[in-house]
């Protein structure tokens, strides 16, 4: 018998195994420093040294100090908190929000479609930083309005994404089999539409949260971000900026690079998923 | 954090600036003329109009005012040990020529120079005074604010004489009188505005916002809205010191450290809006120089004495004690700044620091806390959202206050809400920066401590400082309103209704070449002397 | 010697996926010569793509091919780019199934065809346009000019299909290879098409091989067949003996299994085919075969002469059956007839329903005045090409579209009165079976949940729900594990077994049945089709059973009727209407029903033209533009059911049609 | 005439968009807190001359009153008069809207270039070496702050090296450019300034790249995830095994394929760079919308505000008009 022939290989899929893995473990490790922060340094995130702004780096002050004489390192460490902490609730606030429209949206269809993505639309071409102060004005200052800010944002493209889905779904035959079983609406959107609506927001959410963290930066770059001094990436970013023109990177060179990894690993997560989803489509 | 620049910097600038950069940059220099053909300055934000009477409060539009609209007077020129600074007590007539009073010092002529020509070609005449302070009044914005302190509150109190002369007749005679007609004497080219009014825009305001003034010691060649302005020597001026550079380009740059990068590459020959870090590096680098002297603004933390917990005097000391005023003098301002034991500003008439016993002292400030029956207070500290430099104070003031048992929360407002706050008078405790125009205590206590003026943000009063208000109005001897200023000082150091944090010096980075450089006091540039 | 055109020699191929692996074909051996139509067939999972994918060398990544592919000689596994660029198309090329799909929707069909010219027969633009217009007429495309600039999405599937074999036959290749060529295509077109290949060989002399589950279709149109199972040949031999009086146990189960119009029983064999993971060691079809002995499980069998046979007939198998297939006569049994005496538990009165379009205007009628009457017990059959309102007629029974006039009564009570609550009960009652047994069943739901769901309706406790559909779970011969399983584990025929299950769960009046078995294997149908037999059976409950494909709904319905672009055009017992058709378009469709048996013994007839650009409206039959009976009176008069015998027809020249058909058939 | 009435048709369902936009916007400036009178006035304005302030722009009204006039203003096409400058807010949008847009436009048309050459090469080569690389630059250049990679590439670009123009301004002033469109290239090209042309495409480079290095990743994501979905599919796979040369089948069945989904990506991508430009403006001293609009904001310049908002709502609904009729042409399936 004649000797075997190879055609190709089917590797699709393992490079989806790679990303998202290294995409979990960076987020995982940041999250980790963020919590166990007081453990990796002796400074408070906001303490200031009374021996001086933008110390270089050094022992006591592994990464320096900044313009207001706080440990770059501790704020480093501790600003993974109010990152992730928003960023995450922020996307986790706005899929929520988004899918209960664009599931009702989708699947009651006719006028209820046309008012509501009629407001997902209005939200939608509202540009961010607007949204941003109007709701910081509205809802108050802090973390909370970032949060209200985020999923403002990011909540109309779930709707979308979610009605588009339920609006086929609900061609399924399953939904029909279940309707004619005598499923009220509710139970039909709650055990069949919703469940098989979701895939897509699976994949998007790792992506946006990452997102969202740029636009976090951006608002503090803004000054509609965190009040100062929290420790916050794009604060600590956009008060160091000056620095680099002066060759004192320590003071956002590390924050960037913290921010631009952490974004990494979602985005990292989310690309894997998706070509995990997309693999499985064909 | 982000510059939008701009800003208010009225007659005291109390930080309404939404960018104190420009602010914080105008500094007096070393004199070494030396003429350039053309001079490049950056600045962090554009004018947002050209018309002084009816909008635009942004200090690029006031330094920019003082230069293309003919004041008829300004300050004289002093040399103190090196720096060239405007001398405030000095008034001299530039467009005009004189300025001067009747014997009861209530009605004051003004003779103008023949031949001062606007860019259209008309003469600068008595009728064009007229019809700008007309204009000034009917606007109820900044003009006729100023000239209540002098009791000028008619259009009918100013006349025209003939044709180069006016007459203003005051309600009552007033120290204050050269300095405040010095920054509000600016005259419009009344018959080509009378060309562009309409019944609905009497005043023709629609025109100047857009077109530029003309007639003064340089008329605007170009201007790019947002980008550039380009200004030109007015050959005309028959006046004392003409500008000494034919063209100045003002380029609008609002990044500090880009502004700070094209000055070390000689892209730009003056940067107004460099941060305070910036500078410290830029002494140091090739090709720049930094001119600095000291300068009169003041930085004080403003407390309510009528909202809690600032209500009590104990409270205020305990604060006053709780200010780290060294570190912050080492850390913000790289030792560039000079401790103040006054309310009022060092270098003002009268300056005195006995009686004020205001230093760091944790322990003093429990004490006064413990005073006042309080073991811990909070409050909000309101400052400029965009001023890095009041951003670190708080940052720095809050860490401290803490350990004193002030519990503080910081609050950076964006320019409206700030404006809005402080004329509702509800902002407990905030960081005010800035300077007077007027270098005068009268002037001071009018401006910002007495009953309802504009600027008392600590809704400060008390019977005897407005005794000793009124008492200097007619007081005109110096050593008398000496005599009251020591008064008010040990007044305020008991009450303590500011704690005055430091004065910093005036930092300019400049390239080399540039030279004559005059300090302005009231922290706008007079391009003229450049060279 | 001459070499074949094609000969594949012992060739298998396994398939290396992470985590799985699977031996789709397992020492295959078979050939195509010039001229000749060689028919591939078994059920999916047999290997039948994957034997034409490795003609045009398009194994899919990660397979390991060993053996040799011979086109002319040379073994298509080991070519190089370029040899593999000249061989694909212009050696073999493939008709694809599922045309619509396989047609780029961005571009012309027109391109399409010129590409495939100005590629293989190098011609220039304007040559190839012109080419390309004779290509679409002689594949029988009406107007080509016209056609050559329309989309894929423009056509319709029988237009398609006609226009993917003028695609592969543009490549002017020496072998021509049709994966499942008809299937979703109406009886109608599906000879049409076969025709097409055999011309194709006949005319211009190429090999043809033609993979097809549907035994019935091709049987006419091969030369020699070709059985696979599981990855290898089982049975290969002329046409005429291997589908006559084939010899190998899974052939025989095969042609058993598959229904036909002349009503004879089908007979199901259990089981499943399995999915190899390595070449076999014993004859995969042992499990199910019936003589299965020691050996069948010990050893593969060789291939060998049929004994006795003449010609190249051979098969895998230690007990070559040479006895004649078994023909059971009709099962006289079925369901209580004469159901139709019991009164009525769902009635239609003169439906019509429309779909309008989104924005404003119009909309498409889809069905127009249809009355009918199932009685308890009895069971109703519905049959009709695409397009004729089937589907729309399921979901109106199942009020799932509204009736724009006319309406349906439900064990007496009427749909269109009732709402919410009442409206949902009442819908529990009628139930249905849908085509895609997967697709109608909720992915992330347990198989147990989706049986249960019209008992969660009813408001049943979870424990009595539990004993309910292990209940329906042992009566539908459904292993208890799978209740825990998800719909992707389950096998098209396990599924349906579950659809069923669902569907009887809440003991309803009426179970409608729409195309149950169109997406199963023919084993499988066979099995699926005995379930349905067995449940439909119940006095308690009238069913309707839809589908394109007349010989199952003869099976087992009482009473048929046979609809034509929304109207019922013929109505009556099933004996009656399938023995002697009276409306023309009712016989053509059985003349065109493909059989291995006798088929349809009456005259036959053909219908012109496809379904697509027939105008559904207008006045007068339906069927006139088609028909070869039609007159101007036809033309111009609405036809309504008149009552011919004991059956309906709305057609007013049935008196007259039997004249006509004097003589053979008649082709138009 | 389908395509004329598609767009009449969804020219119509912009319109209560736009309004819901305009009176959102209307009451939002408003419920925000900060008053903008006061900060034209200075702080020794008495409430006298405040409430003359007040008059003179009409926010003494009520609000219904003020509502309605700001909306006749509209129909008229006057956007109101910018509190804080007193020019007409429309005049101003013409100087701000070109360099911003043509900023957008071409970083979204670098972008979108580079998505399609790389994502498709990156399809062809899927799970190599050179495909995982693309991807993971793109991905990085996705995670970076576009104030901050300004800012880098300035250090770099500008200060370090020294091939770029100091960022200030759009166009060398000495070039005198005659403003026509704002957008300072276009200007150049129109009015055949060449040192003009040369020196605005010289300032362009660094914020185009910034803006286009942010947002290629995305682009990049779905070129390339429809190109591998074109190469798996049906078509693609019988179009290979009819043995098409490489060419034909890159050009007729892979590219077009391809595209077909992109539009409204493209177009969502637009709108929020639109929005978002203000940071690399801010950066480059670009002077643009973004900056006006944020100013406009941090002022309470009413009309400013809402103007502004209007602009951008109304490019992010026309972009994706414009995408979806791109689409159809495209797309033959796609029924418009």
């Amino acid at each position: 018998m004649s000797e075997t022939v190879v055609v190709g290989t089917a590797r699709a899929g393992r490079f989806a195994t790679v990303l998202i893995v290294t995409g979990s473990v960076i987020l995982a490790v940041v999250a980790l420093a963020a919590v166990f922060a007081p453990l990796l340094t002796g400074w408070g995130p906001t303490e200031i040294d009374p021996l001086g702004t933008l110390v270089p780096p050094g022992p006591g002050h592994p990464l320096g100090t900044d313009a207001n004489g706080m440990d770059v390192w501790s704020r480093l460490l501790h600003a993974g908190r109010l990152d992730l902490g928003i960023a995450v609730a922020g996307v986790a606030v706005a899929v929520v929000a988004g899918t209960a429209l664009g599931l009702v949206a989708g699947y009651l269809g006719g006028w209820v479609d046309d008012v509501l993505m009629r407001v997902v639309d209005v939200f939608q071409a509202f540009p961010t930083f607007i949204l941003a102060l109007a709701v910081a004005a509205l809802v108050g200052n802090g973390t909370g309005n970032l949060i209200a800010v985020i999923a403002a944002v990011n909540a109309p493209a779930y709707a979308r994404l979610v009605r588009a889905e339920v609006r086929t779904v609900r061609e399924s035959s399953f939904v029909a089999a279940s309707v004619t079983s005598g499923a009220s609406t509710f139970g039909v959107l709650w055990r069949h539409v919703l469940p098989n609506s979701l895939t897509p927001v699976r994949v998007i959410a790792p992506l946006n949260a990452g997102w969202a963290m740029l636009t976090l930066a951006g608002l503090s770059f803004l000054g509609l971000g965190v009040t100062v001094p929290a420790a916050e990436w794009g604060a600590m970013i956009s008060l160091g900026s000056p620095d680099v023109v002066a060759g004192r990177w320590w003071t956002s060179v590390p924050p960037g690079l913290v921010l631009l990894i952490c974004v990494l690993g979602f985005s990292l997560l989310g690309e894997g998923l998706q070509e995990r989803a997309e693999a499985k489509r064909r | 954090m982000l510059q939008l620049g701009g800003g208010v910097a009225l007659l005291l600038a109390t930080g309404c600036a939404a960018g104190s950069k420009p602010q914080g940059a105008n500094a007096p220099s070393g004199t070494a003329p030396a003429a350039a053909s053309s001079l490049r300055i950056a600045v962090s934000s554009y004018l947002s109009s050209w018309d002084q009477d009816f909008v635009g409060f942004d200090l690029t539009a006031l330094m920019l005012y003082k230069n293309v609209y003919p004041y008829l007077i300004d300050y004289g020129v002093t040399d103190v040990n090196g720096a060239q600074i405007l001398d405030t007590t000095n008034i001299t007539p530039t467009f005009a020529e004189s300025f001067t009073p009747s014997a009861d010092q209530k009605v004051w002529t003004l003779k103008l120079r023949k031949g001062v020509k606007f860019a259209s070609g008309n003469e600068l005449k008595a009728a064009d005074v007229k019809w700008s302070k007309d204009r000034a009044f009917a606007a109820q914005a900044n003009v006729a604010g100023v000239y209540r302190v002098i009791g000028l509150t008619e259009p009918d109190q100013v006349k025209v004489v003939d044709d180069y002369t006016v007459e203003f007749t005051q309600a009552f005679p007033s120290a204050l009188t050269p300095q405040i007609q010095a920054i509000s004497l600016y005259v419009f080219d009344s018959v080509e505005a009378r060309k562009h009014a309409t019944d609905a825009d009497p005043w023709a305001k629609e025109w100047f916002a857009k077109n530029p003034p003309t007639g003064g010691y340089f008329n605007v060649e170009k201007a790019t809205q947002g980008q550039e302005i380009v200004l030109a020597a007015n050959t005309g001026y028959p006046g004392p010191d003409p500008a000494k550079t034919p063209t100045i380009r003002i380029s609008v740059v609002p990044a500090a450290s880009n502004q700070r990068l094209q000055l070390q590459n000689g892209d730009i020959d003056i940067a107004l809006g460099v941060s305070k870090r910036d500078v410290a590096d830029l002494k140091k680098a090739p090709g720049v120089k930094v001119v600095s002297a000291p300068s009169n603004q003041q930085v004080t933390l403003q407390m309510s004495v009528t909202t809690a917990p600032f209500d009590d005097v104990n409270v205020r000391k305990a604060l006053a004690y709780a200010v780290p005023y060294e570190q912050i003098i080492a850390n913000i301002y790289g030792g560039d700044a000079r401790p103040a034991k006054s309310p009022v500003p060092l270098d003002m008439p009268g300056y005195d620091e006995r009686g004020y016993p205001y230093t760091y002292d944790l322990d003093k400030a429990k004490a006064a806390l413990a005073a006042a029956g309080k073991p811990s207070v909070s409050s909000e500290l309101v400052f400029e959202a965009d001023n890095e430099e009041q951003q670190q104070l708080a940052v720095l003031v809050q860490s401290e206050a803490r350990k004193a048992g002030i519990e503080l929360t910081l609050a950076p407002l964006d320019p409206a809400t700030l404006a809005e706050r402080r004329q509702k008078r509800s902002v407990p405790l905030q960081i005010t920066s800035g300077q007077l125009w007027v270098n005068d205590v009268e002037y001071m206590l009018a401006t910002s401590l007495v009953k309802g003026a504009n600027l008392n943000y600590s809704n400060y009063s008390n019977p005897e400082i407005e005794k000793i208000y009124e008492e200097s109005h007619t007081t005109v001897d110096a050593a008398a309103r000496g005599e009251l200023w020591t008064k008010v000082q040990e007044i305020l150091a008991a009450d303590v209704p500011w704690v005055v944090v430091c004065q910093p010096n005036f930092n300019l980075p400049v390239r080399e070449n540039v030279a004559g450089w005059v300090q302005p006091m009231d922290g706008l540039a007079r391009l003229r002397f450049l060279g | 010697m001459d070499t074949d055109l094609l000969s594949i020699e012992d060739l298998s191929v396994v398939i290396r996926r992470p985590g799985r692996e699977v031996a789709a074909l397992s020492g295959v051996t078979l050939r195509v010569g010039r001229g000749e139509v060689v028919g591939l067939v078994g059920e999916s999972g047999g290997g039948k793509s994957m034997v034409a994918r490795s003609i045009v060398g398009l194994l899919p990544g990660g397979s390991l091919a060993s053996g040799a592919v011979r086109f002319e000689g040379d073994d298509v596994l080991r070519m190089d780019d370029d040899a593999l660029r000249r061989h694909r198309g212009h050696g073999a090329a493939i008709c694809f199934q599922n045309p619509r799909g396989a047609l780029s929707p961005t571009r012309t069909v027109g391109r399409q065809l010129t590409d495939r010219l100005t590629t293989h027969q190098r011609l220039t633009g304007a040559e190839a346009r012109k080419a390309a217009e004779e290509q679409f007429a002689t594949v029988g495309i009406r107007s080509p000019r016209r056609r050559l600039d329309a989309y894929p999405h423009e056509l319709s599937g029988g237009m398609a299909q006609r226009v993917m074999i003028s695609l592969a036959t543009g490549c002017a290749p020496g072998l021509l290879i049709a994966d499942e060529p008809t299937t979703g295509l109406d009886v109608t077109l599906t000879r049409e098409i076969l025709r097409r290949f055999r011309l194709a060989a006949d005319t211009d002399g190429r090999g043809v091989l033609l993979i097809s589950h549907d035994l019935a279709s091709i049987a006419g149109v091969c030369d020699r067949v070709v059985v696979l199972y599981a990855g290898t040949v089982v049975e290969s031999g002329p046409a005429a003996r291997v589908l006559g009086r084939p010899a190998h146990p899974y052939t025989r189960a095969l042609l058993r299994s598959v229904p036909d119009v002349d009503g004879r029983a089908v007979v199901a064999t259990p089981g499943a085919m399995p999915l190899l993971k390595a070449a076999p060691r014993d004859c995969p079809f042992a499990p199910r075969c019936a003589h299965a002995t020691a050996a069948c499980t010990s050893e593969r069998p060789p291939v060998s002469w049929v004994p006795g046979a003449a010609g190249d007939w051979t098969l895998a198998c230690f007990h070559p059956r040479t006895d004649e297939l078994a023909r059971e006569e009709p099962a006289a049994e079925s369901s209580g007839r004469g159901g139709a005496a019991k009164e009525p538990v769902l009635e239609v009165d003169d439906a019509h329903v429309v779909y309008r379009s989104r924005f404003g205007t119009g909309g498409h009628a889809a069905l127009r005045g249809v009355s009918l009457r199932v009685a308890a017990g009895e069971t109703l059959g519905v049959v009709g090409e695409s397009g004729c309102g089937k589907s729309t007629l399921a979901k109106l029974l199942l009020g799932l579209v509204p009736a724009a006039r006319g309406d349906v009564r439900v064990a007496g009570s009427r749909m269109s009165a009732l709402r919410g609550r009442e409206l949902r009960r009442l819908r529990t009652r009628v139930q249905m079976v849908f085509q895609d047994p997967i697709g109608s069943l909720s992915p992330r739901r347990t198989v147990a949940d989706a049986i249960a769901e019209p008992l969660r309706a009813l408001g049943l406790s979870a424990a009595r729900r539990a004993e309910r559909v292990e209940a329906l779970a042992d009566r539908l011969k459904l292993d208890r594990s799978m209740l825990a399983r998800h719909p992707h584990e389950l096998s098209g025929g396990q599924a349906q077994r579950v659809c069923i299950a669902r569907a009887l769960a809440g003991e309803p009046d009426v179970l409608v049945f729409d195309e149950p078995t169109s997406a199963l294997d023919v084993t499988v149908q066979a099995q699926i089709l005995e379930v349905i037999a067995d449940v439909v059976r119940d006095p308690a409950r009238g069913s309707v059973f839809i589908s394109h494909d007349l010989a199952t709904v003869r099976g087992f319905a009482d009473r048929v009727i046979v609809l034509y672009l929304g109207r019922i055009v013929e109505e009556g017992p099933v004996e009656e209407v399938f023995g002697n058709p009276r409306h023309p378009y009712t016989r053509a469709l059985l003349s065109s029903a493909p059989s291995l048996g006798d088929g349809f013994s009456g005259p036959k007839i053909t219908l012109t033209e496809d379904l697509d650009d027939t105008e559904a409206a207008g006045p007068g039959c339906p069927l006139a533009a088609r028909c070869p009976f039609a007159d101007d009176r036809c033309r111009t008069e609405e036809q309504e059911l008149r009552p011919y015998g004991n059956t309906r027809a709305a057609c007013r020249r049935v008196p007259e049609i039997p004249d006509l058909l004097k003589g053979s058939d008649i082709r138009v | 005439m389908r395509i004329v009435r598609f767009l009449v048709r969804r020219l119509l369902q912009l319109v209560p968009v736009l309004l819901g936009v305009v009176v959102l916007t209307f009451l939002l400036v408003r419920v925000l807190p900060g008053d903008p009178i006061r900060t034209i006035l200075g702080p020794n304005a008495t409430p006298e001359d405040a409430a003359a302030a007040r008059a003179r722009y009409g926010l003494d009204q009520p609000i219904v009153h003020q509502f309605l006039d700001y909306l006749g203003g509209l129909v008229t096409g006057d956007l109101g008069t910018s509190i804080q400058s007193g020019t007409s807010v429309g005049a101003e949008i013409g100087l701000r809207v070109g360099p911003t847009f043509e900023l957008v436009v071409l970083a979204l048309a670098v972008a979108l270039v580079v998505a399609v050459l790389l994502g498709v090469w990156s399809a062809r080569h899927a799970d190599r070496a050179g495909d995982h690389g693309v991807r993971l630059l793109a991905l990085v250049g996705n995670s970076m702050p576009e104030f901050w990679l300004g800012l880098v590439l300035i250090l770099v670009g500008y200060s370090v090296l020294g091939w770029f123009p100091a960022p200030s301004g759009r166009v060398d002033p000495d070039a005198n450019l005659t403003p026509l469109t704002g957008a300072d290239l276009l200007d150049a090209a129109l009015t055949l300034n060449g040192p003009a042309f040369g020196s605005a495409l010289a300032h362009l480079i660094l914020p185009v790249a910034t803006l286009s290095i942010v947002v290629v990743a995305p682009l990049l994501r779905s070129v390339r995830a429809s190109a591998l979905e074109v190469l798996h599919s049906e078509p693609y796979v019988a179009a290979t095994a009819h043995g098409l040369s490489g060419r034909t089948l890159l050009r007729g069945y892979l590219l077009r394929a391809t595209l077909a989904r992109l539009p409204s990506l493209a177009a969502l991508v637009f709108g929020t760079s639109i929005g978002s430009t203000v940071l690399v403006e801010y950066v480059f001293s670009w002077q643009g919308f973004g900056q006006w609009a944020l100013r406009g904001l941090l002022y309470r310049d009413y009309p400013v505000v809402q103007a502004s908002v209007l602009v951008i709502a109304f490019c992010y609904v026309v972009v994706f008009l414009v995408a979806d009729v791109v689409q159809a042409v495209l797309d033959p399936r796609v029924q418009i």
